[in-house]
């Protein structure tokens, strides 16, 4: 943890992302407005989104909507479909991608030419067809970025345990007599923590995209439930006439996602012991 | 005159503990046809220092803090880096420890030797490949046409010595500096590179630096050497001088626990405790923890190198008779 | 009474990428009693490591037997194996990539404990303090982490690992090669206490002569996945009976400038075990060798004249055996 | 060399099929009826049914499959059900757009990736190691389609320099190539720094610098040929995380593509279409591993190709 | 609009006049760039079915009828005139003299016969085979049992006479349909399916070339039967064009017409422009936007539930929010369609009576359910508007915004989408006529497993009224049959298996260089203009 305050980009990281946890778990005592409520003061006679300013701080959506109570809502699905979903798709891939990596054999080929097969399958219609026949829900979404997400961590997991399979300390384990599941547990397993890490933080900000594509789609997050990126996507088309729609939620995703790369960063490099040994 | 002369090289790394020097107030000269054994443990210094020599220590961390490096008279460390650029290869030639690392994958042994070449001597690309046959020819490589359109990994670890070696002679360079260049090496191979650099130096006149670990290899090749010990020269002799009555207790020690053949021993003696590490080092002497023969002054202060008018001189208070 | 340990034709090849096999290990015979310390030299590839592992069944054999206290360990099954493993340990040649170093040293030390169950938490702690305390660690030296320490220390760690568990045999490869010089004599000198009080026997796979002459019962010599000699290691020395051994002994580079033994350096390099030469595989850098060795291929066999069980491989080992000494 | 490309196209051939075969699982499963899309809203049940029947969607799912892929190995792709073209036909007209796009992608993927990745790896652990890190993650976490409308509005619209959208010239691939370009471009430059790190730490740039080479000598002749292995691995993956990239960026910008396509197939169920269009990506992607593959021997020569 | 369309149905006369050749001194010449996001799908007019191929295939061929432009008019146009039996049975088309088709070949009756039963024939897979139904001998031609239709004969090359199974008051317009269009049956049996994409017809327009996913390029038929028509030499679709670029690239003068809607995000600013005052013309459209309530599932099987329902609903807010681009609606039948009840006040807003006819029906606090709408904007938009209302009177509706082709497949199952909001998908009518609105999404016949019937509403006894006035074809009870479709929309409002929304309004962007009739820019049926009649200010220059 001392490491990770040494290096300012990640402190940043940090205060990002705690402020976002903080909005939204406080979301129901912030938020100015119900964020479901379409206000009639909340759009001009003519139907158009009020800009920021005055009583909105972050303006109106198009259906009259504070953006600044739904953005505050908003963050709960978004770092939940960040955390969980990809949560699960790293713990997927990294699950599959060491035993493929540590038993080899058919099982370990049989994994990987899934893989492959994964690899070249286009995500976004698999997220389409799952969700159409299991039917839309919250939780279908953070399934199906599970389901699509894991292919590259497995691909990494695997090339990385192949290597550490082949370690002196893996042979010196089993030269004691050790089981494969303590091998795999103590000796794999933490040392793709690093690894595993990284991908759960770099693969937040494609999640949370992913998220946004399929609650387009009328797949995830149920209107009028807001997640940053239904916001985006309900008003793509407003770029030029209203901004703010985009920019706003855009530029709360970069910045999450962008925070999390960091702290994952400064955290790959503190978890490893050969850098905690330097007091 | 010396071709080669180091004059009080102090080397300092910035840790995160604050600065520390590594190497303190190193001074020796290397003569024309020369080979000078540079011995001491891992951690001692004699890397460092070499790297030093050739400047190629990235600063920071590194730091040179004091003294001169006297390259026929002309200090490198005052040079710019351009100029410094072109003493590199040109006139001091290094061969590392690792043959199978030390050379490019992705390029012929060829295009590297010309690469040398090229550097220092404005020539052609025909007639710097010519020269490049003409130096594997030199350094024992036979086939040399089809040799110079391998790459490394096409090669023996004993031949890609041979290439690194031709590499480092390609300009004929007055001094080269040789860190372990057998060590990753069997012994049968080692025997074949050690003949070929003796060989060369006196072909040569080449000085010819050797970093080792191994008294054996100094012994038998040296003409004098120094022991460094966390970070100083403790001991420079002659080598028969040194080989036969060391004064330090350090070179002692470390002399008698190598296990010789046909002497069986029951027990090998050993030098007891480690090597303290940099920034660890009390005031006095660094070696005073583990010698038998330690003295309070040893701990106060420490020693200096002397008698400075003989050509065997050692840093101890207490030395061997 | 059985042999301890008794290696019937041991072989071991891999496929390369071309499509080839490599024999890494190519029939080896031997036998090892208690107590006794079988030192293995020869150049690198020539199938030393791969032997070692071979023994403890961690590389399976492509062929013959292993037979441990006359227990064949290819045919074990692999419960069975596991707790057998107490009894054979190994010490690897590079102390940093031995140790996870995501562990601290008490876990490291306590693994072997911990895998085969014995004792609680506590007695495994007093256990690993002993331990440190035998290998010549300081006793706080369980709290910290592989990295901490220098490649001495980090050898005496890996030590103590393969005599927690109190083993029968205990394979050392290359256990000194990367140390340094005055740190080597220690370690060599801790194996040596150890195998005193507790009773253990050496397999001792090493490059370098002078090390294995200083510790070893008897001395195998391996090139290019064969034996070529396997003696008592005054006699190997004193009266090598194969060049390559003579070779190798004449090689080395002794710390004495006054020794101005010739070298009889062999040329070229081993050849790829991948194609190795007809006949004898020595015969191309042999400057013995005659139209014999180019196409027969000589068997281990016993010195004529020998002290003890002088074996060779070589069509004139009695020949070579009455060359002068190469120590001189 | 032969062994290995037989090799491997007969993996891809498994993998295409294996694709197709998914593929056609998950429409069969989806909850919607081509034969009613294409019927209308007029037509009575029993044109439904013979419509059903006309497109073979009566018959099991195993004998659809299998008559697609014997039509596949004939070339036929099948027709759109709601244009009513060739599929092949439509794809074709499209790829090039599409071909083009990701072309400029990787063109500027590179040219920032690369030489961001030179200069950090160059000036590593100090400022512009620092600026440039920061940066390359800005590119890696910013949503797609926020930089191609942010783009769009500074360069197009305010600034009026670039066509707004569109499909023609190399100034309407610009800004959709640069979009696409900026996220694999954070991404190659973290890639790029940390393999050159690496790779100025090995001993042969010693040994270049010990021979008297220049610090850019270094970088660019003996740095850059070691550390770039990975990068043209990544080259490979890329296409296939352009397919999916493709569908934002052909939307955001009007680009005539494959991606657009897939979209309105998605939309209107059409099947015909949406096979084709999932074909094509998995070809792609399997040409693009084994291209990189291909390629990699020619930068290290210790790389072989393994049959 | 309303008073022109009754004006249209009165001049259906035995001898109706032809077309006049254009009268009005537009010049002729110059071309025009029409924009559209999607591709232009098959331009067969057996087959196109989207609203945008739809009105480049009525250039690119003619039928035997047509509407006067910009109206709601039925006139002869292939046909010179036809006659109707007494029984109303049989109709004698006479065709005009001297049409041929773009490839030079003369038009006969036998290609007439051959395109209809075209659509006919389930090879086909035409998406208006259903149209036909009232010809004699479509069953059997649309199972494919006879080879063609028997109720089609030509006794010469200039007649045709087609007899139907039953008396129908719609057949002229079903005659004006694109699925009737005239088609060379030598071209279209060459190019097989092709023929979608190198149609050839006898249209005012001819398909000079068609660059898949980039535009097309549709030229002056010289050979036009109606003189001076068409009045462009040109007109290019640029597709692939997202709709705001394309506004853009209007405002900057590079493009005449947009094809698409104006981007709801810039709309309001666009019609505040007085830039472009004039030439944004407004019209109506034969449109209704409607939530259907499942008749056949609980709740919904209570009409006071289904009432509340309209009562609940502020359509003035929900028009809002579509910018105005609507009007309220209170029946199925749009404005401009005849048999529009002008002076019925339909449910009033009134979220109290609402919630007190839930009381009534037994759920005062309301119940919970689901609202399914297709995810294009602005239809997630209105369905979340609609959400709210109801959730005001307390009913809580789950919103499901999916793919098109899924919500269709969710209406036509029995006892799946409770309610559907009905936009993206809604019912534009193929022709200007009120029974165009009952059949397939308000009939029995439509209350099936895949039907379109997405109520589930089924009432026998409108259903048989619905077919007697289908059968009133005598001109002369012209309005009585008018006002019994009246009373049919109304008792089904009675009935209450849809909430009405709005009628959409369309809003027709055209640059500075293009003119005509404000009305060939709303056409009524073709959308966006009618090609044929627009014409190049900057002609000839």
């Amino acid at each position: 943890m001392r490491l990770i305050l040494r290096s300012p980009t990640a402190v940043a990281g940090l205060i990002v992302i705690g402020a976002t946890i903080l909005v939204a778990v406080l979301a129901p005592w912030l938020a100015p407005y119900d964020y479901r409520e379409q206000l009639f003061e909340g759009l001009t006679l003519e139907g158009a989104p009020l800009p920021p300013g005055g009583d909105f701080v972050f303006g109106t959506d198009t259906l009259g909507r504070d953006l600044l109570s739904r953005m505050m809502y908003g963050a709960r699905t978004s770092l939940i479909v960040g955390v969980v979903s990809n949560g699960a798709a790293v713990l997927i891939g990294t699950l599959l991608g060491a035993i493929a990596g540590y038993v080899r054999g058919w099982l370990g080929t049989a994994i990987m030419r899934f893989t492959d097969l994964m690899m070249a399958f286009p995500a976004l219609l698999l997220a389409i067809a799952l969700a159409a026949i299991i039917g839309p829900s919250f939780w279908i979404v953070a399934l199906v970025i599970a389901l699509v997400n894991w292919v590259q961590v497995a691909r990494v997991v695997y090339t990385e345990t192949t290597a550490l399979a082949e370690r002196e300390y893996v042979e010196a384990a089993r030269a004691l007599g050790a089981h494969h599941l303590r091998i795999v547990g103590v000796h794999i397993l933490p040392h793709l923590v690093p690894t595993m890490l990284v991908w759960a933080t770099l693969g937040i900000s494609t999640t949370v995209l992913l998220e946004a594509t399929l609650s387009f789609l009328g797949i995830g997050v149920r209107p009028p439930e807001p997640s940053w990126g239904n916001i985006i996507f309900e008003s793509q088309s407003y770029f030029t006439s209203a901004p703010w729609l985009v920019f706003i939620p855009g530029v709360a995703i970069l910045l999450l996602a962008l925070s999390f790369n960091l702290v994952g960063d400064a955290l790959r490099d503190a978890l490893d012991p050969t850098q905690r040994g330097r007091r | 005159m010396s071709r080669l002369s180091v004059e009080e090289l102090t080397v300092g790394f910035n840790t995160d503990h604050g600065p520390v020097d590594v190497v303190e107030g190193v001074s020796f000269a290397l003569d024309s046809g020369a080979m000078l054994g540079l011995v001491g443990e891992s951690g001692c210094g004699k890397s460092v220092t070499a790297m030093a020599v050739m400047r190629l220590l990235a600063t920071p961390p590194a730091r040179i803090a004091g003294g001169r490096v006297l390259l026929d008279g002309v200090d490198l460390l005052r040079l710019s880096e351009a100029q410094m650029r072109r003493v590199r290869g040109d006139r001091i030639g290094m061969i590392f420890q690792e043959p199978m690392t030390s050379l490019n994958p992705t390029y012929t042994v060829g295009s590297q030797l010309v690469e040398a070449i090229r550097l220092h001597r404005p020539v052609g690309r025909r007639e710097a490949w010519a020269q490049a046959g003409a130096l594997l020819e030199q350094v024992g490589i036979g086939a040399v046409r089809r040799r110079l359109g391998q790459y490394p990994h096409e090669l023996s670890g004993g031949l890609r010595q041979r290439v690194m070696i031709a590499m480092a002679i390609a300009c004929s360079p007055a001094v080269v500096i040789a860190d372990e260049p057998t060590t990753a090496l069997d012994v049968t191979i080692q025997a074949q590179i050690m003949e070929l650099l003796d060989a060369l130096r006196r072909e040569k006149g080449m000085g010819l630096l050797l970093i080792t670990h191994d008294l054996g290899l100094v012994a038998r090749y040296c003409d004098s050497v120094i022991v460094m010990y966390a970070g100083r020269i403790v001991e420079r002799a002659p080598v028969k001088t040194l080989f036969a009555a060391p004064r330090h207790p350090y070179t002692h020690g470390l002399l008698a626990s190598i296990p010789r053949l046909g002497r069986q021993q029951e027990r090998l003696p050993s030098i007891r405790g480690m090597v303290p590490s940099p920034g660890l080092r009390g005031a006095g002497c660094a070696f005073a923890d583990r010698c038998d023969r330690a003295v309070a002054a040893c701990r106060a202060e420490v020693p200096p190198l002397g008698p400075a008018d003989s050509d065997h001189g050692f840093a101890c208070w207490n030395p061997l008779p | 009474m059985t042999p301890l340990l008794e290696v019937i034709g041991l072989e071991r090849s891999f496929p390369t990428r071309e499509g080839g096999r490599i024999r890494a290990v190519d029939g080896v015979d031997f036998t090892l009693s208690r107590g006794e310390t079988l030192g293995v030299v020869g150049e690198s590839g020539c199938g030393k490591s791969t032997l070692a592992r071979l023994i403890l069944q961690l590389v399976p054999p492509t062929a013959g037997q292993v037979l441990f206290e006359g227990e064949d360990l290819a045919r074990l099954p692999a419960a069975a194996l596991r707790r057998r493993r107490r009894d054979l340990q190994i010490v690897f040649q590079d102390p940093f990539a031995s140790l996870d170093p995501r562990l601290r040293i008490e876990s490291i030390i306590a693994e072997p404990l911990i895998i085969h169950g014995i004792g609680t938490r506590e007695e495994r702690r007093r256990t690993v303090a002993t331990l440190l305390e035998r290998v010549g660690l300081p006793p706080d030296a369980g709290r910290r982490y592989p990295h901490e320490f220098s490649g001495g220390q980090r050898q005496r760690v890996g030590i103590a690992r393969a005599i927690a568990l109190r083993p029968k045999l205990v394979i050392a490869d290359e256990p000194v090669s990367a140390l340094d010089v005055s740190i080597r004599a220690q370690i060599l000198n801790l194996l040596a206490d150890l195998k005193a009080d507790l009773g253990l026997s050496y397999i001792f796979i090493s490059h370098d002569l002078s090390v294995v002459e200083h510790v070893s019962d008897r001395v195998a010599v391996m090139y290019l996945g064969r034996f070529v000699e396997l003696a008592d290691a005054q006699t190997l020395y004193a009266r090598p009976a194969h060049p390559y051994t003579r070779a190798l002994i004449s090689a080395i580079p002794q710390p004495d400038p006054s020794d101005r033994r010739a070298r009889l350096v062999p040329p070229g390099e081993p050849p790829s075990p991948e194609h190795p030469p007809p006949g004898c595989r020595f015969h191309p850098r042999c400057p013995h060798a005659r139209d014999v060795c180019r196409e027969q291929t000589p068997a281990l066999r016993r010195v004529e004249g020998g002290q003890g069980t002088h074996l060779a491989a070589c069509h004139f080992a009695e020949e070579i055996a009455a060359l002068p000494s190469p120590t001189g | 060399m032969a062994a290995f490309l037989a090799r491997r196209l007969g993996q891809a051939v498994l993998i295409v099929a294996g694709i197709t075969l998914i593929t056609f699982l998950l429409m069969y499963l989806i909850p919607a009826d081509p034969a009613r899309m294409i019927a209308g809203r007029n037509a009575p049940q029993s044109t439904v049914e013979s419509i059903r029947q006309q497109l073979g969607l009566d018959r099991p799912i195993v004998e659809q499959y299998l008559i697609y892929l014997s039509n596949l190995l004939q070339g036929d792709l099948g027709r759109s059900y709601m244009q009513r073209t060739e599929v092949g036909e439509l794809l074709w007209s499209r790829l090039p757009a599409t071909l083009e796009l990701m072309a400029g992608g990787i063109f500027f993927e590179l040219l920032i990736g690369i030489p961001a990745g030179l200069a950090a790896a160059a000036y590593r652990g100090r400022l512009p190691d620092r600026v440039i890190m920061v940066a390359a993650f800005v590119g890696v976490s910013a949503p797609q389609f926020l930089v191609g409308i942010l783009l769009l509005y500074v360069f197009a619209v305010e600034l009026d320099w670039l066509p707004l959208r569109g499909y023609g010239g190399l100034d309407n691939l610009l800004l959709p190539a640069l979009t696409l370009g900026i996220l694999g471009g954070g991404w190659y430059a973290r890639m790029m720094r940390s393999s050159m790190v690496d790779v100025l730490r090995r001993d042969y740039i010693r040994t270049a610098r010990a021979k008297g080479a220049g610090a850019g000598r270094i970088l660019v002749v003996h740095g850059l040929r070691n550390a770039i292995l990975p990068i043209v691995a990544m080259i490979g993956l890329d296409i296939g995380i352009f397919m999916s990239g493709v569908v934002v960026v052909e939307s955001v910008f009007g680009w005539p593509g494959i991606g657009q396509l897939a979209w309105q197939a998605i939309q209107r169920l059409d099947i015909p279409i949406i096979m084709g269009v999932t074909l094509i990506a998995a070809l792609a992607i399997v040409l693009g591993n084994l291209l990189a593959d291909m390629v990699a021997p020619l930068i290290d020569p210790r790389i072989r190709l393994r049959a | 609009m309303h008073k022109m369309l009754a004006a249209g149905v009165a001049v259906m006369a035995l001898a109706a006049p032809m077309i006049a050749a254009a009268q009005d001194d537009a010049p002729t010449g110059g071309s025009m760039i029409v924009t559209y996001n999607d591709d232009v799908s098959t331009l067969d007019p057996a087959i196109g079915y989207d609203w945008q191929n739809w009105s480049i295939i009525k250039s690119i061929f003619d039928g035997l009828m047509d509407y006067e432009p910009g109206t709601t008019v039925l006139v002869p146009d292939l046909a010179e005139s036809y006659e109707l039996s007494d029984d109303g049975l049989t109709y004698t088309f006479h065709l005009r003299d001297g049409i041929t088709f773009h490839n030079g070949r003369p038009l006969t009756s036998a290609d007439i016969k051959y395109s209809i039963e075209r659509a006919v024939n389930p090879d086909t897979l035409s998406p208006g085979q259903g149209f036909f139904w009232m010809i004699e001998g479509f069953d059997a031609a649309a199972a494919g049992e006879a080879d063609g239709l028997s109720g089609i004969e030509t006794p010469d090359d200039r007649t045709v006479v087609i007899r139907l199974s039953t008396p129908n008051a719609t057949f002229l317009h079903v005659m004006a349909l694109n699925f009737s269009f005239a088609v060379p049956r030598e071209v279209v049996e060459e190019l097989g399916p092709d023929f979608g994409r190198n149609p050839v017809g006898t249209g005012a327009f001819k398909l000079t070339e068609w660059s898949l996913g980039q535009h097309l390029i549709l030229d002056r038929n010289e050979n036009y039967h109606i003189p001076g028509v068409p009045k462009l030499d040109r007109i290019v679709f640029e597709v692939g064009q997202d709709p705001s670029v394309a506004l853009l690239r209007m405002e900057n003068g590079e493009v005449d017409i947009l094809g698409d809607p104006i981007p709801s995000a810039r709309f309001v600013e666009v019609m505040e422009n007085p830039d472009y005052e004039g030439r944004i013309i407004e019209g109506g459209q034969l449109h209704t936007g409607y939530l259907t309530m499942n008749v056949q599932m609980a709740p919904f099987d209570d009409v006071r539930v289904r009432r509340a329902v309209n009562m609940a609903i502020n359509k003035d807010r929900i028009v809002r929010i579509v910018n105005g681009r609507a009007v309220p609606a209170n029946q199925p039948l749009p404005p401009a369609m005849p048999g529009y009840a002008e002076d019925y006040e339909g449910y009033p807003y009134d979220p109290e009576a609402a919630k007190a006819l839930l009381a009534e029906a037994g759920y005062p606090d309301g119940f919970d359910t689901q609202l399914y709408a297709m995810n294009t904007d602005p239809n997630p938009r209105i369905a979340q508007a609609i959400q709210q209302d109801l959730a005001a009177v307390g009913i809580r509706a789950e919103l499901l915004t999916l793919a098109q082709s899924t919500v269709i497949d969710a209406g036509g199952q029995p006892n799946t989408a409770p309610m559907i909001w009905s936009g993206g998908m809604g019912w534009i009518a193929d022709f200007p006529d009120p029974s165009n609105f009952y059949g397939p999404i308000l009939g029995c016949g439509g209350a099936v497993q895949g039907g379109w019937n997405w109520a589930w509403y089924c009432n026998e006894e409108l259903d048989a009224k619905a077919a007697e006035a289908d059968a009133m074809t005598d001109p002369a009870r012209g309005e009585e049959r008018i006002a019994l479709w009246r009373d049919i929309y109304l008792q089904i409002m009675e009935d209450a298996p849809w909430a009405p929304i709005f009628n959409e309004q369309r809003f027709t962007f055209r640059s500075e260089r293009i003119g005509g009739e404000d009305s060939y820019f709303v056409d009524p049926v073709h959308i966006p203009v009618n090609y044929d009649h627009v014409h190049a200010l900057d002609a000839g220059q």
